[in-house]
């Protein structure tokens, strides 16, 4: 049953995604990692969520890699009970994307996890805040880059500790 | 009467772990509520960069005290996935066992939190009472009341021998009649009912926008589940139902579980019956071939998901964690409109949080503890702050 | 001679020393009955089987920092725990306890079941006077539940009062038990007023199902939040005698105060109250926990009517 | 309401709760309490304290021998997390965990699990 399902995804993800379309790899009978490109990417993602009538978001994992910040965007799709991870790369130096927490107003709570942990900017998002770090963190350290090692961040917590008590 | 704000947290006696939540009522009802997160904040998903993939093991038990199998189990199948190895069956049916036992454990422990959050007591000694036969179970097989160290990469570390299982048996005989009296309780007990039905509604379009998972969706007439949608170890091969009731109130959500329970004791029963023989673990090498994996349990509270990327080194290169408080906790802002003050928390607790789980992703250093971000002085501060920041006076 | 005699009454046996005791122990009981009743054993470290315990908590109470938050309203922040001691107290001189065979209470007159009254009344002014004193939003909170729960089981109990007062045609304590020891009982005649009155007792003294002012799990400690080392003991104490109070209130009125078949009165009188104590704690133990119009509501859609037909029953019968 | 047959039931039987420092409950076999390790059968290999997740075991030469394979573990208990994985991991089976739970000690120096030949003054401890 998974072989046509998993067809049939990948015949409605190619008409959605058209050119912005990159890579498909499926990874194991229900996972699905689509890759695609950072443009227009509220329109289509909206479209596919509208055409498979997803409404479970599982999160949003972002990962830091040397030239670029990469996006995945786990949607469990009910009807064909498979998760569809949309991948999408973004430049380091400004991580912009549109937010989807209009869409699914589920993901809030991961946008603002990710601008925390990786300071990737969601555009129109209610109340972009820190979700867990503390209020007084030092604008621009992002704690989940590559380039932040393990003791600065230490250092900056027993700092911030020293500041405030 | 003009809204006034209740700083509830981050200590406070209903809410066993640090979670700050500021209520805006008016009067007796409660208008609005943000929470604040990130008190109990471990910085595991940074640690785990720095890991070896068994020490991660142990690191992603240690992030929920109550669910620690349902971490370990999904790190488990990721990282199994990340290797492609294929563990024996007489394994995966251990696990099963295990994160039965484990389910049954939390519930139980929820049901005892839930009836102290609305003063029942002698409810709640009861609970804690017979969940104790359950710990000693756990500590016979694994050897440890909670963090048992069962699992690890290509299977299972202890098997379960033939006494261990009559004397499961045994204990899930009178688990069961002691769950069919705790349902009774909770439909019959007049003042239960009262505390506990239209409390904390959430209707079903709102738990599906809001994504929220586990017996909080549940409760709310959403038929999913993770072990049959997606089973994982043995739960293919076991037949059970998925609990749900509609009215998604705090009754709903407590029946879900109480249900959860006699299912869990049916499924032990029926893994002890088939469980195949054979070895319980197998080798693994030491670093697995780059790429990605993706895995996800049904933990107590809810769906956990794990993110696992290899650049092929002997650590993780990304190790993700999604809790399922977290995704419950916009839920529960949206179920606390409307409501007395007086059931702050029994509505807070109808998503059985576990902060601890939730906090897990960033930085204070594991051996120094949790770093105290806000004492007495400051939350003035930081009240005043917040509030002209958000000019709600 | 005399005087040293009542001065040592006034003091010792039926006076200061024996209540404050005496409701060290009744709170031992009633903890141990509700552990026992949760299938748990309860204080038992502290002297033999933890007899000592609540002796003990009041030490620790007293020797811990006794802090008056800044922002306090100080007259009656200081002023709230000793007076709620003295009423409880002074309450207590008014029960006959049938102390060295004697039929009257230590003070006795015309008219002292409603000084009794009066004082349950006042407690819950003065707990309102302390808590709203001391600027806490929580004990806002819970003072404000505090004398909506007053509303609520005031009432019931001043009726219910006035039926045994109407069958008894007497208004001191003393002659009403006095009665009693050649009349059968009230609780025979008036099975309802005992019932209700054992409700309010559990209302007055914030006991489950009716915790609310003082509800652990919502607003932090309720009205006792600012209250810290002597002046929380002194409260503490306090709400001890006031459960001696009404208990002994009850088995004055109901179960015929000191007097039994044979033997010493005041053997009688210990044990009526033991077994008031033992009902209330097992009431303790049946429910969980009314919110505050719940409670309300409760109180006047069921318990109100009920007493208002108690004391139709009790002028359609006259007794004696 | 509904409880007052189980009320009844507990008033008259023994309560369950144990009278803890008088009455103790037995561990089970598998119980992983305090580490204790024979030091006879070690063989210095290092393998537990390149392992232990908690960073908990450090290797100490003794005071006269420079060879490597004179190195023993000594275990920090308050680090320890009770594992197993060095047990596991352990080529002469030498590590085993007793049945002790009551782990505390009034100096640091109880709460180290130390091979014969340490004496705490000359030896630096790893701080990490």
């Amino acid at each position: 049953m998974e072989k046509e399902n998993e067809a049939l995804i990948l015949k409605i993800i190619k008409e959605i995604f058209g050119e912005y379309f990159i890579s498909y790899e499926a990874i194991s009978p229900n996972k699905i990692f689509v890759e695609i490109k950072r443009e227009n990417f509220k329109f289509n993602i909206k479209r596919l969520i509208e055409k498979l009538d997803i409404w479970h978001i599982s999160t949003i994992t972002g990962t830091d890699f040397e030239d670029s910040i990469e996006l995945m965007y786990h949607l469990w799709c009910d009807k064909y009970k498979t998760l569809i991870s949309i991948k999408l790369k973004l430049p380091k130096d400004n991580p912009v994307i549109e937010s989807i927490s209009d869409i699914m107003p589920g993901a809030v709570l991961y946008e603002r996890e990710v601008y925390d942990m990786l300071g990737v900017q969601f555009l129109g998002h209610p109340m972009l805040e820190h979700l867990l770090l503390p209020e007084d963190w030092p604008r621009g350290v992002y704690p989940l880059r590559k380039e932040v090692p393990l003791e600065k961040v230490r250092k900056i917590m027993l700092e911030g500790s020293e500041k405030n008590a | 009467m003009p809204e006034i704000e209740i700083p509830v947290g981050p200590q406070h006696p209903a809410l066993k772990e640090p979670i700050r939540f500021v209520f805006r009522i008016d009067g007796e009802i409660v208008v609005g509520a943000e929470p604040r997160l990130g008190y109990a904040h471990r910085g595991i998903e940074k640690l785990g960069e720095h890991r070896s993939y068994v020490q991660v093991l142990y690191l992603s038990e240690r992030i929920c005290g109550i669910c620690s199998v349902a971490h370990t189990t999904c790190y488990v199948e990721t990282a199994e996935r990340l290797f492609n190895i294929e563990i024996p069956p007489r394994a995966k049916f251990i696990r099963v066992i295990v994160s039965e036992l484990n389910r049954i454990h939390s519930h139980l422990l929820w049901l005892g939190i839930l009836a102290h959050e609305i003063g029942f007591d002698t409810l709640f000694m009861y609970t804690w009472r017979d969940r104790e036969l359950v710990l000693d179970l756990l500590e016979m097989i694994t050897g440890n009341r909670v963090l048992y160290a069962i699992n690890m990469i290509g299977g299972v570390r202890h098997d379960i021998t033939n006494e261990m299982v009559d004397k499961i048996r045994k204990v899930m005989d009178y688990l069961e009649e002691r769950t069919k009296y705790y349902k009774r309780v909770v439909q019959e007990d007049p003042l239960m009912l009262a505390r506990l039905s239209e409390v904390g509604i959430l209707s079903r379009s709102d738990a599906q926008k809001l994504c929220a998972v586990g017996p909080t969706i549940r409760g709310s007439g959403v038929k999913t589940d993770i072990r049959k949608e997606d089973p994982y170890a043995a739960y293919d091969e076991i037949p059970f139902n998925i609990i749900t009731y509609t009215e998604g109130d705090a009754l709903a959500k407590t029946l879900v579980r109480v249900d959860e329970i006699q299912e869990s004791i049916n499924i032990i029963r029926y893994a002890l019956d088939h469980m195949p023989s054979g070895n319980i673990n197998i080798r693994v090498p030491l670093r697995p071939s780059p790429g990605e994996a993706i895995g996800r349990v049904e933990a107590p509270r809810g769906e956990l998901f794990y993110y696992i990327r290899s650049d092929g080194s002997e650590r993780p290169y990304r190790f993700k964690v999604r809790t399922p408080t977290l995704a419950n906790i916009p839920a529960l802002c949206k179920m606390l409109e409307g409501v007395y003050v007086a059931d702050i928390p029994v509505v807070v607790a109808s998503i059985d949080p576990c902060i601890a789980c939730m906090d897990r992703v960033l930085l204070i250093d594991t051996n120094k503890g949790t770093w105290n971000i806000l004492t007495g002085e400051e939350l003035r501060r930081y009240s005043k702050k917040w509030y002209e920041k958000h000019k709600i006076r | 001679m005399s005087l040293l005699l009542e001065f040592l009454k006034i003091a010792i046996y039926p006076g200061v020393l024996f209540i404050i005791v005496f409701s060290l122990f009744l709170e031992w009981l009633d903890r141990k009955i509700y552990a026992h009743s949760q299938h748990r054993i309860g204080p038992l470290y502290i002297g033999p089987h933890g007899i000592l315990q609540p002796f003990a908590d009041i030490l620790k109470l007293i020797s811990k920092e006794d802090i008056t938050p800044p922002h306090v309203d100080k007259s009656f922040f200081m002023l709230a725990p000793p007076v709620l001691l003295y009423l409880a107290i002074l309450g207590m001189f008014m029960i006959p306890l049938g102390a060295l065979g004697e039929p009257y209470a230590l003070l006795s007159f015309e008219g002292d079941y409603l000084v009794v009254l009066t004082i349950t009344t006042l407690i819950t002014a003065f707990v309102f006077a302390g808590s709203w004193a001391s600027f806490n939003r929580f004990s806002a909170l819970g003072s404000i539940r505090a004398l909506l729960l007053m509303v609520g089981y005031e009432v019931p109990l001043f009726l219910c009062a006035a039926a045994v007062a109407l069958d008894a045609k007497t208004l001191c304590l003393s002659r009403i038990a006095l009665i009693q020891s050649t009349s059968p009982w009230f609780i025979v005649m008036q099975p309802i007023g005992f019932i209700i009155s054992l409700i309010a007792l559990q209302a007055e003294l914030e006991r489950i199902p009716f915790d609310i002012p003082e509800a652990e799990t919502e607003i932090v400690a309720g009205w006792l939040t600012e209250f810290s080392g002597k002046k929380l003991a002194m409260i503490r104490l306090a709400h001890d005698i006031e459960l001696f109070l009404l208990a002994s209130l009850i088995v004055t009125l109901y179960l015929g105060g000191p007097w039994g078949p044979m033997g010493p009165s005041a053997l009688w009188f210990i044990l009526k109250v033991i077994f008031v104590i033992f009902l209330s704690s097992i009431l303790r133990a049946l429910f969980a926990r009314y919110r505050i119009e719940q409670a309300i509501t409760f109180f006047w859609k069921y318990i109100i009517p009920l007493s208002l037909l108690q004391v139709f029953i009790a002028l359609l019968i006259p007794l004696v | 309401m509904s409880v007052i047959k189980e009320l009844i039931k507990c008033l008259i039987s023994r309560p369950v709760t144990i009278k803890y420092p008088y009455e103790r409950k037995e561990p089970y076999p598998r119980f992983r309490g305090k580490i204790s390790i024979n030091y006879d059968a070690c063989i210095g290999c290092g393998l537990c304290a390149r392992v232990c997740p908690a960073l908990a075991i450090t290797l100490i030469t003794p005071p006269r021998k420079k060879s490597i394979r004179d190195r023993r573990p000594l275990v920090q208990i308050y680090k320890c997390v009770f594992c197993g994985q060095c047990a596991l991991v352990c080529p002469r089976k030498a590590i085993t965990f007793s049945k002790e739970y009551e782990l505390s000690s009034f100096s640091k120096d109880g709460m180290l699990v130390a091979p014969p030949f340490f004496k705490n003054k000359k030896h630096k401890l790893r701080q990490s």
